[in-house]
């Protein structure tokens, strides 16, 4: 890979901007480690919490034409089996390793980003926007500004040195100021955005919800525009270096992410799209995107059209 | 995912039985599979058992909540199907089939397509009784084929890992295709490294998306996804797997212990 | 047309559940008519206020891969252009005929609700849902409970026989709350969804927003698991009839609106896709669908999914 | 919507110029348009005027602000294109090309493919003055073609459709093909109705979706969007538009008086 991609991302340097989202791919260290192989600056493991979850019944995620529905219920085998796969990643490979966590209590936040913090993942992202088990925790946190400010402090006291990223939902009265509340208590970075809606499916030959748990988040091609608004407002509003997630498959898409003021850009339904190779493609198509334009770097092109 | 009827049923004994619905992709290969919906009950992977005539067809053996249910269905129900899914068997001349269990399930329509390919192949398939056994006069009408069971109900009594290596010498046969309990199959790779034989095994982790990105199904080594990368292994991907024999992933993603 | 499709809505019988969404097409008498004449039950016209309104400058509409993108800003020739329309319309049609009014006030709104019933529309769909004129008018009433409850009741009261319908969108604390707000200040029917986010596309190769406006409003394909959902939700917990709009352009996809226990389903970017005689093929589709299942009548299938 | 880069620009007069892309569409018709999107500053309607040799080439004339910002444009500048959008004109043997003002754009591509297809034709072109008729040497080597000028300064002084009658009669001519001022087009379609001649007009309203749903573009009578059954109507087409030189839909939606 060129150098040309190098990204200075929290004091560390990512051989690439493209980084695994949450929830694909991000249970095993040698799954992770077969992405950051492909071509990801970083991967960012599955969400955990303290106690293994088997999350919903299947049908648990659900391919539309626009992109995907999931409602995979945060099913994970729990924080100290993730610590034992992170810490092997890190042995195994150089790539980032960025661990999701969530919690079903502010408290719980805050426990599990301790434990997570003994396998030293470069970055804690928090997880207080998904929609899937809203119906279990009550609405999701993301919605709500006081949550969010708490969970921040939480997290951000239990993670020690490792830098945390709020990952945000559109679901909320006001990104750019849900936004600005993390920065003020404490996030380094902002992960945006989580899965939309949830929607729904209905099967008319059974005339059901198809998705076990009726309701899935709506992520890929369909909310890419989604996602793109949502980077270009918080970094109007914001400082913080950003995760831009939502609907990328393509490098042109990243580069919108990127000209919208993303410093990372993570990739999920992708994977579904293009399958693991699009890492490398993306990572090619960018680096002629900035040859063909004698870009050096992507920080000259960083939050370009913010005007 | 799309409803569809179920067309016609098949008993072959009180716990297996198949399902047949119309042929709703052009191009099914043996090995692959569908994932299955039972609205209201659950989504579960199983392998295409015959594809024939605009018909396909899927067998399944009642183990527990889900497919207890599932061979609970009746004609003109409406069950969801997505797939095919995942790797497929290749076609080689002078193969051995071997299959336990209800790895028996794809081979099946795997003799059907080798037969129709006009190539030889023979066959050995064990279960622990002879009503675990479906499609016996398929297989035997099809290419030799020797039955092995546990309490000798049919054919030879005993374990099929048993009688492979004298098949392999006897018939000069070149290649094995492999579906069944993972013991097993570990047997089967042994005998094929010392036969110098190549070999494709198709093997099951437990899945839940089917099309590669929740992560569930994925196994230790080279971190492959048995949903996309399998289930049906050659044997150079079958050597980059690490877990053989060690307790799998369950539903939250957690090994058994 | 086969009389299968007739469908019971406020007390008239229209000729197919169908419905021109409002914004598409929906200027002119001429226009509305031929879309009455493709197969529609009904045609809502363009959102119109007092005053007539440019809107924004142009590109307004923006294909994506997955949907639309619009900022038309609610451009519109005025109540009084659009009375003379609708009775035109009235005088060449017996297709239902809905008036889609918005303002600037609550007041406004009454205003110009008055002024359209002299045309005598079926219905007066009310537009407290746009996204695009936001940081004219402040945030979207639509977002606001006591504003749209408000506004229904000021409705209610101009529109004297003619029944009214509050057109909800996704963006607002809880959808289902605000159905039942509305039912309570005196709405007859809801109208679901408006368009989603807004959201928001980059060139890169001027790396700039590509909408004038910057953002616009997501509708079609992308946002119909969405509008499902939210359908579906408002059923289970609204006994007015529902207008059930966004991303339809399958009879199928009609079908599960109506499942999810809508009455009329409405259709715009779906002519993007497949053109006027999308109300035609729709029919033709339900017509066969129901004939297949000796179904006589959508009654019999409204809500099958709500359990 | 995607923008590209300009790749060269030629000056017909201070007023009208062409501007030149890389051909961004295998197939674009003669009398179809783009929606050209200055960045910043708007987007609006252009008919094609060629398309040879890989390169295609719009043509305009600065009569306001957005025209004046697009005349202004420069090598490289990255201009945003959608298109190729509406019918276009279909090919008839014998005919007469009548354009006036800028409505001689869309005939230039037209009247190269006619010519590509061997087939005979005539053109009939006017303007204010001789500055404003662009693509003059094309015109006359590929036809015989006859200038009119209101001031006289190119080929006959006076209004083009004075000589419509005279030209199909010298000729035998048998269809027309037409575009420009409303004024115009009426008078073409009333010289046509007289001589019992079949014909295509294209003509121009306010636009903006360009892909027949913000409705901007719709004509009274059936109802047709010029951006979707037009810009280019036959005979039957025209014949149900009933709003012929009365005052058009502005960008509100509502008709200027
Ligand atoms: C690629 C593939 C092909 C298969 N083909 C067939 C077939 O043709 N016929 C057939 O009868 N069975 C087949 N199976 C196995 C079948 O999916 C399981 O028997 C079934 O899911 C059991 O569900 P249950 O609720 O009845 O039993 P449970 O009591 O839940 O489980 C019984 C066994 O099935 C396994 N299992 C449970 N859920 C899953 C799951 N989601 N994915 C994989 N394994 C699971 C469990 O680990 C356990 O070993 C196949 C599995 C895979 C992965
Ligand atoms: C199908 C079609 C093809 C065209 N082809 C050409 C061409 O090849 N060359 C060329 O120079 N011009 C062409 N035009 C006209 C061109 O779009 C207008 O001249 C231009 O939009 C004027 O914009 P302005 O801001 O410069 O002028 P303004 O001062 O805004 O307007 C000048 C004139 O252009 C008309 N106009 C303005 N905006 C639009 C719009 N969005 N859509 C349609 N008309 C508009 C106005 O009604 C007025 O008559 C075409 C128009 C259409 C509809
Ligand atoms: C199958 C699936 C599972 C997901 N699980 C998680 C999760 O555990 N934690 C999380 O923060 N986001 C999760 N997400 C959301 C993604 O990380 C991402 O924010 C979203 O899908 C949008 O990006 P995409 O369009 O690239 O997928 C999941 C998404 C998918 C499709
Ligand atoms: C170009 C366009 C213009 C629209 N204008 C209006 C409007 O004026 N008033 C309104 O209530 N909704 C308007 N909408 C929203 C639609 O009525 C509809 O709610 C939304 O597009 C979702 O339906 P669809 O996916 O079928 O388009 C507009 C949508 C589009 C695409
Ligand atoms: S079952 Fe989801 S990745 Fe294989
Ligand atoms: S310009 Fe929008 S319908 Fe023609």
């Amino acid at each position: 890979m060129s150098d040309l991609l190098e990204t200075l991302f929290l004091s560390k340097i990512y051989q690439s901007p493209l980084v695994l989202a949450s929830g694909v791919l991000g249970l095993t260290a040698d799954s992770m480690r077969r992405v950051l192989e492909a071509g990801a600056g970083a991967v960012t493991t599955k969400s955990f919490g303290l106690e293994p979850r088997k999350g919903h019944a299947c049908p648990v995620i659900l391919p539309y034409h626009s992109g995907l529905l999931n409602a995979v219920g945060l099913s994970n085998p729990g924080v100290d089996e993730m610590v034992k796969e992170i810490k092997k990643l890190h042995q195994e490979s150089k790539g980032g390793i960025f661990a999701s966590v969530f919690g079903k209590t502010p408290e719980d936040f805050g426990e599990v980003t301790k434990k997570a913090c003994e396998a030293t993942p470069d970055l804690i992202e928090v997880n207080v926007s998904c929609p899937n088990v809203a119906s279990e925790f009550g609405a999701p946190f993301g919605a709500d500004e006081f949550s969010v400010a708490n969970i921040t402090r939480i997290v951000k006291k239990a993670a020690g040195d490792v830098p945390i990223s709020i990952k945000l939902t559109i679901h909320c009265p006001s990104i750019e100021k849900m936004a600005r509340v993390c920065e003020e208590n404490g996030a380094d970075a902002l992960t945006a955005i989580n899965t939309v809606g949830p929607g729904m499916l209905i099967d008319t030959g059974v005339m059901k919800p198809i998705l076990a748990n009726k309701v899935g988040g709506v992520s890929g091609p369909a909310i890419f525009p989604l996602a793109l608004k949502a980077v270009w407002e918080i970094c109007a509003n914001s400082s913080l270096p950003i995760i831009a997630t939502g609907g990328v498959r393509t490098a042109d898409e990243a580069l919108q992410m990127i000209m919208a003021g993303a410093t990372m850009v993570s990739i999920g339904s992708g994977i579904y799209y293009k399958d693991i190779e699009i890492f490398t493609h993306i990572n090619q198509d960018l680096t002629a995107w900035m040859e063909a334009r004698h870009i050096h770097s992507l920080e000259t092109i960083r939050g370009a059209a913010l005007e | 995912m799309k409803t569809f009827p179920v067309i016609d049923i098949k008993h072959h004994s009180a716990e297996i039985k198949s399902i047949y619905f119309k042929q709703i992709e052009p191009d099914i290969y043996p090995g692959q599979f569908f994932n299955v919906w039972l609205p209201g009950v659950d989504e579960k992977p199983f392998s295409i058992s015959d594809v024939f005539q605009g018909i396909m067809e899927i067998t399944v053996k009642a183990v527990g909540p889900f497919t207890r249910a599932l061979v609970a269905v009746e004609r003109g129900d409406f069950i969801g199907l997505r797939g095919p899914f995942g790797t497929h068997f290749t076609f080689h001349h002078h193969a051995l089939l071997v299959g336990g269990g209800m790895g028996i399930v794809p081979l099946r329509y795997l003799a059907r397509m080798l037969r129709q390919q006009g190539f030889h192949f023979e066959i050995l398939l064990g279960a622990r009784c002879e009503k675990e056994i479906p499609f016996q006069n398929d297989f035997s009408e099809w290419a030799p084929t020797t039955f092995v069971t546990e309490d000798g109900s049919l054919g030879y009594q005993g374990q099929v890992t048993e009688y492979i290596h004298e098949k392999i010498r006897e018939s000069k046969l070149s290649f094995i295709y492999s579906a069944g309990p993972e013991a097993m199959l570990i047997r089967v790779m042994e005998e094929a490294k010392k036969a110098g034989l190549n070999y494709e095994i198709s093997f099951e982790r437990y899945m839940k998306c089917g099309i590669g990105i929740c992560g569930q199904c994925v196994v230790n080594g080279s971190g492959i996804r048995l949903c996309k990368e399998g289930p049906v292994l050659s044997r150079n991907m079958a050597e980059t797997v690490t877990e053989w024999g060690i307790p799998h992933r369950d539903a939250t993603g957690k090994r058994k212990v």
